[in-house]
């Protein structure tokens, strides 16, 4: 079977779901790899989720926010932003290679862009091959 | 503001147009009563020049000036730039511009005449015409159930207010719930609009009263006593379930209202799948038993007892109202007056509200563009087993920006037209679209950024309206100019769509006069004030709402559904309500300038 | 907790879901899985027999937990919940796939789609099961209202919150009120006196004992929440003045552009060269003269100055048009026999009564040329001694197809509206966001224009996208609409899904305190932990991230949902 | 190059025909119904632009006004009140003006004083040659009739006077047209330096000027056929008129009278019938003013039309007359027919309304010469 990376992505309810919201009612196309999971704000993310979604055997993770002074809640996406570096040094020591985690901003009226997103991150993922840490990960106390 | 000691008056009627009922004779012989009016001349007493009126200002001592007349403003410069080389302040010049004080046909004298009295005390008409106050019933009539009269509806409910919402068909989403996507963002009506309808059907405030229409209106702002004449459904909206039994087994077929005649439906039926109420109804006019006495099939399958009555009645009810909301909408321009086009006489020439239907998911084609066809009974609607059409022209302005039809612009068209290009496209990729258009008029939020990526995609946009369509060889055959490129532009295509512009509907009329409220030239109920009252009539407590007022898109019908709802608002929480504007008499008029005039003005009409 | 025992609802949409997804598939897919109790598809979920449909069966089955798969949450999540209410069971308890916007309509090959479907469906099935109920909250609304910005449409909303006994406390930046009306001699299409439109509508306001106005007053901080907010505004460097109010209205409004950026027009180079704004002088002043003291013969209008053109600002202005056609009655009356040239892309004489007037206006002998806004902009050039004029513009008309030059003497540039200097700062203290043109951002373009996503603020006018006056002021009335309706009622719904603190995890650290945008968060000195105003709290869980004990839990949101989330999309793969 | 906008033009314009053509807001709906325009060369709209703009050049160079033969179509689909077929009739007025070296044509057309005194002024010339001019050359008429019984009327009207008169009024007429041509010529092909046409192509193009002013064929692609009937009657009723009187006259004016079958009555019958219908068709139209094409009627469309009317009534009149042997009554109307006829003659046809007789045919030709000396997308397109 070929590969089919699955994509795991943390869209803020404000900007991010409702461009990807957009796209839709615009219909425009894009990859069928990735899974959408709402949450209120970027700021809500922790990494956690982040390394919950690798373990559970992602390929690639998806963290969207309002744009630099556009969030809803004022500057979650900053406090984002912060921990999203941090996190992507520690990752990148788990042995997940940097193009498999990124944050992008997405606006309410980015559906194009989110799409392109979309299909851009799908096609290095597809050059990449499948995520190895998936049974590197098996830490215990992030299992539910 | 002071009151000028010395006033002159200058009555602009130049009479070059065959609209100018106004008796200046009658004004001038009034204003002749003021002690503080030095001079008045009329348009014809002298040349109306910058020497001229230099030479008047100066010669007369004028410090205060007041040029009268419909479209005044149309002078008003020569007259400041005369006040200007004569020294004096431009400001002085003060409008008497009687088309804001039009009320309806004809003009009222009194109006006019208190329009005149106040500018020459100095004061403005809107100050000291402030009609007196009558308690207010705290209920309120919506008529009309589109997407205006539900945002009124929903706004005063919100307030915890009683309304009653009368629709004239089955279902309450009015034309809005027909389209497929909307301009610019492309989310789809229903989308919007069905939890909107659903939540008018849910709130307790409103009494939901659809296939009802208003027969009388009388009393006065604040306490209005309206009949109503409720429409036999001929099916218990209480018991029915909706089904959809007795749908299947109805022999009788009639065209669908819903689908623009571009589908058939049975004689017992559901507007649409979402309409609201979600019940069935009987067509009289299609139904088998209620022609010939036999047949009944409905009543035989319904699952519920007694919920069809075959034998029901048209009953009328009276309801008591202080506030009433008009938001009738518009009805389509005719395409069949524009015999160039062919609609009517050519299948696939379409109006662009059946093609809404054609692209809409749940019109007759399941959202398939096909070309329309005729059934076995030679009815010509849409079904899937039709052919796809490849080349797809889309015609702006049929009917609008036209002396010979309608000389104003319906303001949606040329968005809505870019959206079917863009919609074309999506559902029939690599087809060949051609826009002709006048002037693209993509002025809203978001709509220029649409054009532009219309611009973008594989649509040509053809500045050049074409003018005939003619049937060759079972293809259509445009003519027009390309305007741009200087050329004759022939070209064939099997679908021709008319971008048709938006008439006050058939009922304004009627309305218009049950209610006193006056119609402008257009035949759009006109508003008591063009740029501070765009909601208001001059009668109190009646409002308007949405594309009755004039052709308007939806974000800027819903806001003035809820502009609206908040004088209706404003008087329930006040207890008082503002009576008609034209109700005031000269006299009451006149004393009011005395005495604001001694005591300056203020607190009075606050 | 009781066992869950979950229905799952797939809806077809009538083909917008079925036509790429298998509903049938979806429905077999899920039904055998753990704690779901039933799972069904229907035409059109949002129906009154579609949600007919998980009223029943909640009562039949006895289901304490719904799912349904449909479109996005944000159109129907409402009318589900309240479905659920009606039935019942506590409106949290149901969740959401999103399977149209997210999924149908964004694919094409049937299998994925589907396969991602099922993906969604499983996820909101897990996650589903660790909902807790969640109860409605309302808040008292302070009857008085706040309205920035003194324009129109200010002054509009003021005057009809305040005829109906409630208090506005009016804010306007600038020495005066009236705003941009206030600098216009005529408006279109009637011509009528903008001067005696605005004039008493000021005075009204000025002496009306419910309405406050601080001019020269801006707003910096707003505090509180829907209902209850607060400012201290200081008039003219005095003592603060602290206003408590229940609604914001934002007017700001929008400023002219500045074209000294466009270099074809030369603006500032050429005296002669005036803005519309500066045209309205010199119509106020009753003298349309050149610097040389002279009246021009020829008078250009050039349209789309900073409009419709990437390099500047996209959009269109919506009022030049036909202010510029206004222009052509008022300088013909002036000046009898000066040539007018209109230059112009697209007439958008668009409004009631407007193209009638577009039609009045080419009866005033007055030329109108075409050029393209986008590829290329007229220039105006110095004219030489021997052209009888004082500038050329050089254009390609398109409507003939030639290259021309125009004489002219004075070109007025109908300049575009563009958001104010301190646009940002109010939007930082009222808490809505602007879009790419630096407009505010209305709720829902079409059927929520007033409202923004914080609740208890409204945006007209202008500020909103440009516009006319008889919209700006439909929108001021929409605005106090929603507002008296609020006052009316007393009390509004507040947002349910907050933090709150698990005193025994809470370490008493504080970093929750620092990360909270809302000041939700304090210390209890006494108990050693952070406790949550849940008022003030918005609910956007940046406290429950940052917390290292895990003991704040964003409601709705929680950890255990999230990963049980994560869990079901992954699960199937 | 860019050309220079003349916004006073207009004003000059409007002199010449009724309407303002300002309305026009370039829908494009006109070209689009007319029936007549064709790539290259398309109007009405385009000439309602440079009209609009002033390009005076643009608009003496153009041979299109003169391809339009006013259905009226484009005005009564016009959506604004622009009326593009009144603009194409009285671009056709100026266009005559300006090919008119003289100037008269221009006194003519934009004032009245002008073109009635001028009609007045010739018409008492006339009279006064008959009246005081004959007998001062020793001519004494005879009011004895001929053995047939009619009119002796060569007595009255000396055929060699008359014909040597009618010689030398067709060459001053034929002298004028011919030298306006010429300027239509160079303002619409030699001016454009840019563009060539060959000799060859002048000759074999030619053909068309002879198929166009016989034919008109342009006149029938119009949608409503009965106008060109009504027009080519009239016209070849006309023409055949013309050439008779001035080439044949002595065969024409005989004191003889001929069976009604002979030729030379049975062309005389033809022609007035011809003239007679068509002026019917538009004097009635004119009258009734139900037809676009007739709605608008410049002081000149009437001028000619009452003119021509007078001149075939008088002309059946003095045939009557003669045959039934009535002295005075011949006399009489041969005088007021040559009152009518000879400033008629001398005014209309080289400096106004008359003068399409010509203009229209070479139109047609230079038309075809551009063609074929401009290739098809030239300046017109060079910005887009």
């Amino acid at each position: 079977m070929d590969f089919r990376p699955k994509i795991v992505a943390f869209l803020c309810n404000w900007c991010a779901y409702t461009g990807a919201d957009l796209a839709g009612t615009s219909r425009i196309h894009y990859a069928p790899n990735i899974r959408i999971i709402r949450i209120m704000c970027s700021g809500r993310i922790e990494p956690t989720f982040i390394l919950k979604a690798f373990q559970q055997g992602a390929d690639g993770v998806l963290v969207c926010g309002c744009h630099p002074g556009d969030c809803h809640y004022q500057e979650g996406n900053y406090k984002c932003l912060r921990r999203f570096k941090l996190l992507q040094k520690f990752t990148r020591q788990m042995g997940i290679e940097k193009d498999r985690l990124r944050l992008e901003w997405i606006s309410a009226s980015e559906g194009k862009q989110f799409a392109e997103l979309v299909n851009d991150m799908t096609k290095t993922l597809l050059s990449m091959g499948p995520s190895k840490v998936k049974s590197s990960l098996e830490v215990e106390h992030l299992n539910v | 503001m002071r009151s000028p000691s010395k006033t002159c008056i200058f009555f602009y009627n130049p009479q070059f147009s065959d609209f100018d009922p106004i008796d200046y004779a009658e004004l001038i012989r009034y204003a002749m009563t003021f002690p503080n009016v030095s001079r008045i001349w009329k348009y014809h007493d002298f040349i109306w020049n910058e020497q001229n009126l230099t030479d008047k200002i100066e010669a007369n001592g004028i410090d205060h000036l007041i040029v009268a007349g419909l479209l005044p403003g149309t002078v008003k410069t020569l007259f400041s730039k005369a006040m200007a080389i004569a020294g004096k302040d431009p400001a002085n010049v003060i409008l008497a511009s009687f088309n804001d004080y039009y009320t309806g046909t004809t003009f009222d004298m009194d109006r006019l005449k208190s329009v005149l009295a106040c500018l020459i005390a100095g004061l403005s008409y809107e100050t000291v015409a402030i009609p007196d106050e009558n308690p207010v019933n705290p209920a309120t009539l919506v008529i009309g159930g589109g997407i205006a009269g539900i945002q009124a509806s929903l706004e005063i409910a919100y307030s915890n207010n009683h309304v009653y919402l009368v629709e004239k068909t089955g279902t309450i989403g009015g034309k809005m719930a027909t389209f497929d996507k909307t301009f610019p963002t492309l989310d789809c009506a229903a989308c919007i609009l069905t939890p909107k309808m659903v939540e008018v059907n849910q709130n307790p405030f409103i009494n939901l009263m659809t296939y009802c229409e208003v027969q009388e209106v009388s009393g006065e702002a604040g306490n209005y006593s309206v009949r109503i004449l409720m429409r036999a459904r001929k099916v218990n909206v209480k018991t029915c379930i909706g089904c959809g039994t007795c749908t299947e087994k109805c022999p009788a077929q009639a065209p669908s209202e819903f689908d623009y005649g571009t589908s058939m439906r049975k004689a017992i039926y559901m507007p649409f799948p979402q309409a609201v109420p979600n019940k069935y109804m009987i067509d009289a006019e299609s139904c088998i038993y209620l022609k010939t006495g036999k047949c009944r099939a409905c009543v035989k399958v319904c699952p519920v007892p007694d919920c069809i009555n075959l034998d029901e009645q048209d009953h009328e009810v009276t309801i008591n109202v202080g506030n009433i909301i008009v938001a009738t909408g518009f009805k389509p321009f005719d395409a069949k007056k524009m015999d160039q086009f062919g609609y009517g006489r050519l299948p696939n020439v379409l109006t662009s509200l059946e093609f809404e239907r054609l692209l809409n998911a749940s019109g007759p084609t399941g959202g398939n563009i096909h070309l329309r066809s005729q059934d076995k009974k030679g009815n010509w609607i849409f079904t899937e087993e039709a052919e796809k059409p490849e080349k797809v022209a889309i015609i702006h302005c049929v009917g609008s920006r036209d002396k010979n039809h309608n000389k104003y612009c319906s303001r949606v068209c040329c968005m809505y037209s870019l959206k079917f290009s863009h919609l074309i496209l999506e559902k029939l990729p690599g087809a060949e679209i051609h826009e002709y258009f006048i002037d693209m008029r993509s002025f809203g939020k978001g709509y220029e950024e649409f054009y532009e990526r219309i611009l973008e995609e594989d649509v040509s946009i053809v500045r050049g309206k074409t003018a005939k369509v003619e049937e060759r060889n079972g293809k259509l055959f445009l003519r027009g100019e390309d305007i741009l490129k200087g050329e004759i532009l022939e070209n064939t295509v099997d679908m021709v769509i008319l971008s048709i512009g938006l008439e006050a509907a058939e009922e304004t009329r009627d309305l218009s006069r049950m209610l006193g409220i006056p119609r402008s030239e257009d035949g759009f109920f006109e508003e008591v004030h063009y740029n501070l009252d765009p909601t208001a009539t001059s009668r109190g407590g009646i409002y308007l709402a949405g594309t009755c007022q004039g052709p308007k898109d939806i974000p800027d019908s819903v806001a003035q559904g809820s502009a609206a709802a908040a004088r209706a608002i404003q008087s329930i929480l006040k207890g008082k309500i503002y009576k008609d504007l034209i109700s005031i008499p000269l006299e009451t008029i006149e004393k009011r300038i005395n005495k604001l005039t001694l005591v300056q003005l203020e607190e009075k009409h606050l | 907790m009781e066992e869950p025992r979950i229905g799952v609802y797939v809806c077809w949409c009538g083909t917008n879901i079925s036509k790429m997804v298998d509903v049938e598939a979806v429905t077999n897919e899920v039904k055998a899985l753990p704690n779901v109790t039933i799972a069904k598809n229907y035409k059109y979920m949002c129906s009154d027999p579609g949600q007919d449909l998980i009223i029943k069966d909640i009562k039949l089955h006895n289901l304490n937990r719904v799912v349904v798969a449909a479109c996005s949450p944000r159109i129907h999540e409402l009318t589900f919940r309240t479905a659920c209410e009606k039935a019942g069971i506590n409106p949290y308890l149901f969740e959401m796939a999103n399977v149209r916007e997210q999924d149908s309509w964004v694919h094409t090959d049937r299998t994925e789609a589907t396969n991602k479907a099922i993906d969604l469906v499983v996820a909101a099935i897990r996650r589903v099961r660790y909902h807790e109920p969640l109860q409605k909250r309302f808040v008292n609304v302070n009857p008085a209202t706040l309205i920035i910005g003194g324009g129109i449409s200010g002054l509009t909303a003021a005057l009809e919150i305040a005829n109906a006994g409630k208090q506005v406390y009016l804010v306007e930046k600038s020495d005066q009120l009236g705003g941009q009306v206030k600098k216009f001699d005529l408006t279109f299409p009637h011509l009528s006196s903008a001067q005696q439109m605005i004039r008493p509508i000021v005075q009204r306001v000025d002496n009306h004992p419910n309405i406050s106005v601080f001019l020269e007053t801006e707003i910096r901080e707003v505090t509180g929440y829907i209902g209850n907010f607060k400012t201290a505004i200081s008039v003219n460097g005095g003592d603060p003045v602290e206003l408590e109010f229940g609604n914001i209205i934002a007017a700001v409004g929008l400023k002219p552009f500045n074209p000294e950026v466009i270099s074809e027009y030369n603006y500032k180079e050429f005296p002669d060269v005036i803005t519309s704004f500066e045209f309205e002088e010199k119509l106020l002043a009753g003298r349309i003269l050149t610097v040389y003291g002279k009246e021009p013969r020829n008078v250009a209008i050039i349209h789309c100055v900073g409009s419709r053109n990437k390099k500047y600002h996209e959009y269109c202005s919506r009022v030049c048009c036909m202010a510029a056609l206004k222009y052509v009655h008022q300088v013909r009356a002036a000046l009898p026999s000066a040539n007018i040239f209109e230059i112009y892309a697209d007439m958008r004489a668009y409004g009631k009564g407007h193209e009638e007037f577009y039609a009045l206006t080419t009866h005033r002998q007055i030329m109108f040329l075409m050029y393209d806004q986008q590829k290329k902009l007229p220039v105006i050039n110095q004219a030489d001694r021997s052209d009888n004029c004082n500038m050329i513009i050089e254009m390609d008309e398109l409507l003939s197809g030639q290259s021309i030059e125009v004489p002219v003497d004075m070109v007025i540039l109908m300049v575009n509206m563009e958001a104010q200097e301190n646009v940002k700062q109010v939007v930082r203290a009222i808490g809505v966001s602007l879009c790419g043109n630096q407009f505010f951002i209305e709720k829902h373009p079409k059927l929520d224009p007033v409202a923004t996503t914080t609740g208890g603020v409204y945006i007209i006018g202008t500020c909103q996208g440009p516009k006319d006056i008889p919209d700006s002021v439909a929108q001021a009335r929409a605005a106090a609409a929603r507002i008296l309706g609020a006052i009316a009622q007393g009390s509004v719904p507040i947002e349910v899904t907050t933090a709150s603190v698990n005193e025994l995890l809470c370490c008493g650290c504080q970093t929750c305190i620092g990360v909270c945008p809302y000041k939700a968060i304090s210390y209890d000195e006494n108990n050693k932990v952070s406790i949550v105003n849940e008022i003030l709290c918005k609910g956007c869980g940046t406290c429950g991230s940052a917390c290292p004990a895990g003991a704040i839990i964003s409601k709705h949101f929680t950890d255990l949902q999230i990963l049980s989330e994560i869990e079901g999309v992954m699960s199937m793969s | 190059m860019s050309v220079r906008v003349h916004p006073e033009l207009r004003n000059q314009l409007m002199q010449f025909g009724i309407g303002d053509w300002n309305a026009c807001y370039h829908c494009g709906t006109c070209t689009a119904m007319c029936p007549l325009s064709e790539e290259g060369f398309l109007f009405p709209r385009k000439k309602i632009r440079l009209m609009q703009m002033g390009l005076k050049n643009e608009i003496e160079s153009s041979v299109e006004p003169w391809l339009c033969y006013y259905c009226g179509d484009c005005t009564s689909t016009c959506p604004r009140d622009a009326n593009p077929g009144e603009l194409m009739m009285s671009l056709r007025r100026y266009l005559t003006s300006i090919y008119d070296w003289t100037g008269l044509s221009k006194k003519f057309y934009t004032s009245e004083v002008w073109e009635i005194g001028s009609i007045l002024l010739i018409a008492v010339l006339v009279v006064i040659a008959f009246l005081i001019g004959l007998p001062a050359m020793g001519y004494s008429f005879t009011t004895e009739l001929t053995s047939q019984g009619g009119v002796k009327i060569n007595s009255f009207a000396p055929i060699h006077i008359i014909e040597a008169f009618d010689w030398a009024m067709a060459i001053v007429v034929g002298g004028l047209l011919i030298s306006n041509i010429l300027r239509m010529y160079y303002k619409i092909i030699w001016k454009h330096g840019h563009t060539k046409v060959t000799f060859w192509v002048h000759v074999r193009e030619f053909w068309r000027l002879v198929f166009n002013f016989s034919v008109q064929p342009k006149f029938g692609k119009c949608d409503d056929k009965r106008y060109w009937f009504s027009h080519w009657f009239l016209m070849s009723g006309y023409t055949i008129m013309f050439i008779v009187v001035v080439v044949f006259l002595p065969w024409f004016q005989t004191e003889k009278i001929l069976p009604p079958w002979h030729l030379q009555r049975a062309l005389g019958y033809y022609a007035t019938f011809g003239l007679l219908f068509g002026l019917l068709v538009a004097i009635t139209g004119r009258m009734r003013r139900k037809d676009v094409k007739f709605y608008f009627s410049h002081v000149s469309d009437w001028l000619f039309l009452v003119m021509l009317t007078l001149t075939v009534i008088t002309g059946i009149l003095i045939h009557i007359f003669r045959i039934y042997g009535m002295p005075y009554a011949t006399y009489i109307f041969y005088i007021i027919h040559m009152a009518v006829l000879v400033p008629m003659i001398l005014i209309e046809v080289p400096f106004s309304k008359w003068s399409h007789l010509a203009y229209r045919p070479f139109a047609v030709y230079f038309q075809h010469l551009k063609t074929h000396a401009v290739p098809r997308k030239t300046k017109i397109n060079s910005i887009n």
